[in-house]
């Protein structure tokens, strides 16, 4: 008798593939968004069924959340300035020189070939490899945690996750440097029902979002989790307008951005020394360090998240200026 | 069918409808979003390299991997969002 | 006895569930729709957590499934009413006054 | 509590604190810049000096060593790519502070020094790197520290080229990511070591093919090259010289590296690299030959170039791989410093003409300034004639591709020789006003502070083709091909 989860994930299977198609075929925008959406969330639903908790909390809350609130204000920001706000459907602009339908068909066909190549190879492939399993264990009780995918995060591939931090600080300095001055699309008014919400909902999140942090030494959670989900009380901030970015509080949140970098830079260098290397955590501290560091991280994933979705330096218009080059 | 092969398959089918997108999408958030689909595709080829028969606990390895992957491609998203807005309100003054 | 029960809240969870989905396709405008989604899921999802909570081991868990069901149906309710505030403001709701 | 730092550490670690501390403090931004890349240059030193007394040095991060944690290794190939960095970049950033002083330029002086200190981390990561996910981060940084750089003058037409740019450069990241991943499922290790070695099977294969493509569309050669040009002819003089001379350096390298160590499975794989090096060469000499503007024409002679390193790379077929990774590495470095150059002297002709239409230079007052023999220079070295650096680099191209008979690389080094020698004397018939109409020649201009920049780089390029031997011999230091580490 076939094992009925495997009819279960045969049919996640489909519906995956099936959302991925129709998310990129539709022709409106907002449903396009919405589909990608749920693509997202079925997608973190079949890592849980593939045994990886952490990589399907981080997709749901960063790779679908987050990247959703990010494409949905982008594209209220192209209704809002294209004037097309009260139409019922956003259509893509298409560029003023389209390319030739010559190209697309040759560009479909070389990915055609892509996908076909990378089945054969992955069906070739054995079906596990030998992997990391033995160093992991073996290692595990020298690294300071008890979950095995923080430990890797934060001590045996430390330096990743530092440089991963990097390019998020790298992102923000590029978004800011980009748009300046004041929102040309804001927010819309939702209502007092929404503010009720979001007044409910904003203690909730934080404690949510500190127990994630908090429970990723010991069980699925960690750093990255819990600081989308701490971003989700920047984006309520941002939507409910409770909170509008001043020019003033620029050195604040400037500060808060490279918290996190700095901090794990300077503990990774701090540690070398007395016969240790970087990131090479003494054994009694390496647990006090690794909590430091995700805390320190948290909050700085949680305000650049939230500094991204609300997607510009918030300068005075008399200094920055919208025309300055 | 083991869970692996299935979800190995709907990994590199998500990875060729990305790049399909990526490649061939006219209108810019398409291709934002084709890009995402790709990583989504390759974080699925990862975990499925991770995945071991049940009474195996998963190499870890690969998930921390993906979890990293999944930061950086909500970074590069962001940044390529705001290069798309910026560039709309250029060509919605321009052409006023 | 706990294992059967569990089951049949789920069962008649899902129906209800399958009867939300099947009210969104069918009903002509955005508000019906609307308000057989809210309703036949915020039942559904009652039912199936019920079900759940009877499963779970630890108390800990239980809670959180408490916790799970409370901020789901807050939050459907909200973005009903935000859908169908929009929804009239925005003259889409198709016939409405 | 005494803190022993590698100079690697430095390296890497040095930039990151400028960058951060560059942005925490805009106003003294270009003070910390400068500060941090003298500091970082005298940490390559440390580093260079180290590789010379001890051979290869290799750090393994967080104690754990290769397969678990992560290693950082520098052989003469990474330090020599250091030294190019650090050198083009602090003259780069030397010409920067002159370029960037406008009073209406606050927000780009601002942000050029935190991105260009990320842009130093990350290149700095990828020459030290051992793991290939470790470098897929590391492409990223530089990917978005580049693209922030490239849309630094804000122009309409700058964020077009920066977008087109960022989804290339976002396509190429994924599919070297998913070449990680099935090496991941094929040899369940990332690092080089368990790469050497590793015999050919279907999913190594599968690897190497999108592993290459994703690094041939980050390095634009030539079929995936469509970005490049728009990016590169678009961003302010500093940033195009950062991004045409050192930001694609870092993909060339990591082919190099990854070829050093994953076996090439088969003769006509390698000669198709090398035609499409020679379709870059000879369609980047053609397009510059029609360009209408002078960044446009050295951001195509960009795309040439690149082509002719890939054909370096091929030109002696499999059994001269161990050889020919030198000529296309002494290539890389003369390329990154005389297209640094260039570009800089361009910025500058930019700045006294006041513009950059290369149809009518000549049509300007002023006599020929010192930008203009700089750019004159520079171009000495990217044709290839003696004794620059360029010429060293084509000749071991020649002299491998002819011993072992390979003919048609040859040609194609000819041609592209040829049509650089075309394109760039388009530009100094401007200059020097042979043709059509006689511009009465004004008095002559006085030599610009901004101008010594560009000037010692050129003569770099120039200068360094004397010491190639020593330099040659640098590169062999802890040569790693086909031995593990």
């Amino acid at each position: 008798m076939t094992d009925p989860l495997m009819i279960f994930d045969l049919l996640l299977a489909l519906a995956i593939v099936a959302l991925a198609v129709a998310s990129l075929s539709v022709r409106d925008l907002f449903s396009m968004i919405v589909l990608f959406i749920i693509f997202g969330l079925l997608s973190a639903l079949a890592w849980v069924r593939l045994s990886a908790p952490d990589v399907a909390l981080a997709e749901a809350a960063i790779g679908t959340g987050v990247t959703g609130a990010l494409l949905l204000k982008t594209l209220h920001h192209l209704r809002y300035v294209s004037g097309t706000l009260g139409q019922q459907t956003a259509l893509g602009v298409t560029p003023v020189a389209p390319v030739p339908m010559g190209i697309i068909l040759a560009n479909a066909g070389f990915c055609g070939l892509i996908t076909l190549g990378l089945l054969v190879a992955f069906l070739g492939a054995p079906a596990t490899g030998p992997g990391f399993d033995a160093l992991v264990a073996e290692a595990m009780p020298q690294s300071g945690v008890e979950h095995p995918v923080t430990g890797v995060l934060l001590n045996f591939r430390a330096y990743d996750t530092l440089m991963e931090v990097v390019v998020l600080l790298a992102a923000v300095i590029a978004v800011w440097q980009i748009e300046r001055g004041l929102s040309d699309a804001p927010a819309p008014v939702m209502g007092e029902v929404w503010q009720g919400f979001a007044r409910l909902a904003l203690p909730a999140i934080v404690v949510v979002g500190t127990y994630l942090l908090w429970v990723g030494a010991e069980a699925p959670g960690g750093a990255f989790q819990g600081g989308a989900v701490l971003a989700a009380v920047g984006l309520l901030l941002l939507l409910t307008r409770a909170y509008i970015p001043q020019p003033a509080h620029r050195g604040v949140a400037r500060g808060a951005f490279v918290l996190g970098t700095a901090a794990f830079a300077l503990v990774a260098i701090l540690v070398a020394g007395g016969g240790r290397v970087a990131f090479e955590y003494p054994l009694e501290h390496a647990k006090t360090l690794i909590l430091l560091i995700e805390g320190v991280v948290t909050l700085s994933i949680a305000v650049t998240l939230a500094a991204l979705f609300h997607g510009r330096e918030p300068v005075a218009l008399s200094e920055g200026g919208r025309h300055d080059t | 069918m083991t869970p692996d092969l299935i979800y190995g398959l709907t990994g590199i089918a998500v990875f060729g409808i990305g790049l399909v997108g990526a490649l061939c999408a006219q209108d810019r958030l398409r291709r934002v979003l084709a890009l995402k689909l790709c990583s989504v595709g390759a974080g699925f080829l990862l975990v499925v390299g991770a995945w071991r028969e049940p009474p195996a606990t998963p190499d870890p390895v690969p998930h921390a991997l993906v979890i990293t992957g999944i930061v950086v491609m909500v970074s590069a998203t962001a940044v390529a969002l705001a290069l798309i807005r910026r560039l709309q309100t250029l060509e919605a003054t321009d052409e006023r | 006895m706990v294992e059967l029960a569990a089951a049949v809240l789920i069962a008649t969870g899902t129906l209800f569930f399958i009867a939300g989905t099947v009210g969104l396709l069918r009903f002509p405008d955005i508000f019906c729709r609307l308000h057989a989604l809210t309703k036949a899921d915020g039942l559904g999802l009652a039912l199936i957590a019920l079900g759940a909570a009877l499963l779970a081991g630890t108390p800990g868990a239980v809670f959180r499934i408490v916790l799970i069901w409370f901020f789901v149906a807050t939050a459907s309710a909200t973005c009903g009413h935000l859908v169908a505030r929009y929804a009239r403001q925005s003259g889409a709701g198709g016939g409405a006054p | 509590m005494s803190v022993e730092l590698s100079p690697m550490i430095l390296a890497i670690f040095l930039p990151l604190f400028g960058a951060i501390v560059a942005f925490l403090m805009p106003r003294m931004a270009a003070l910390i810049g400068l500060g941090t890349l003298a500091m970082t240059t005298g940490a390559v030193i440390w580093l260079a000096h180290e590789v010379l007394v001890t051979g290869a040095v290799v750090l393994p991060l967080g104690g754990w060593g290769a397969p678990l944690g992560i290693d950082l290794r520098a052989d003469g190939l990474s330090v020599a790519m250091l030294t190019l960095t650090s050198a083009v970049g602090f003259l780069v950033s030397i010409a920067a502070l002159d370029s960037l002083k406008g009073a209406d330029q606050v927000r780009q002086r601002q942000y050029f020094w935190p991105l260009w200190l990320l842009l130093l981390t990350g290149m700095n990561g990828v020459y030290l790197s051992t793991d290939i996910f470790n470098l897929y981060v590391m492409i990223e940084v530089i990917a978005l520290a580049a693209v922030g750089l490239t849309v630094l003058s804000g122009s309409r037409a700058a964020l077009q080229a920066g977008l087109e740019y960022m989804y290339a450069s976002i396509l190429g990241a994924l599919l070297f990511l998913m070449g990680v991943g099935f090496v991941y499922l094929q040899l369940g290790r990332l690092d080089f070591a368990g790469l050497s070695g590793a015999a050919p099977t279907g999913a190594l294969v599968a690897a190497l093919a999108l592993i290459f493509v994703g690094l041939a569309l980050k390095t634009a050669l030539f079929p995936l090259h469509f970005w490049l040009p728009a990016a590169h002819a678009n961003a302010t003089a500093p940033a195009s010289a950062l991004l045409s001379g050192l930001v694609v350096k870092a993909a060339l390298y990591i082919v190099l590296r990854l070829a050093q160590y994953m076996p090439f499975p088969s003769e006509n794989l390698l000669t198709l690299v090398g035609l499409m090096g020679a379709g870059a060469v000879i369609w980047g000499g053609v397009q510059a030959l029609r360009a209408e503007r002078l960044k446009l024409l050295v951001a195509w002679s960009t795309v040439a170039q690149i082509g002719l390193i890939f054909v370096a790379f091929a030109r002696a077929g499999e059994l001269g791989l161990t050889e020919s990774w030198k000529a296309a590495a002494l290539l890389i470095l003369a390329h990154g410093i005389a297209k640094a150059a260039m570009f800089l002297a361009a910025g500058r002709i930019k700045d006294e003409i006041g513009h950059d239409v290369i149809r009518d230079l000549d049509r300007t007052p002023i006599r020929p300034t010192l930008a203009q023999f700089t750019f004159a220079l520079a171009a000495i070295s990217l044709i290839g004639l003696p004794p620059s650096l360029g010429f060293i680099g084509k000749w071991a191209l020649m002299e491998g591709a002819m011993a072992a008979g390979y003919w048609h690389w040859v040609a194609v080094t000819m041609v592209g020789t040829l049509l650089s020698v075309a394109y760039f004397s388009r530009v100094f018939a401007g200059f020097l006003r042979f043709d059509r109409v006689r511009a009465p020649v004004g008095e002559h201009q006085g030599w610009a502070l901004a101008d010594a920049a560009p000037l010692t780089l050129a003569l770099m390029a120039i200068g360094l083709g004397l010491l190639a031997a020593p330099l040659l011999s640098f590169l062999e230091i802890g040569y790693p091909f086909g031995v593990a580490p």
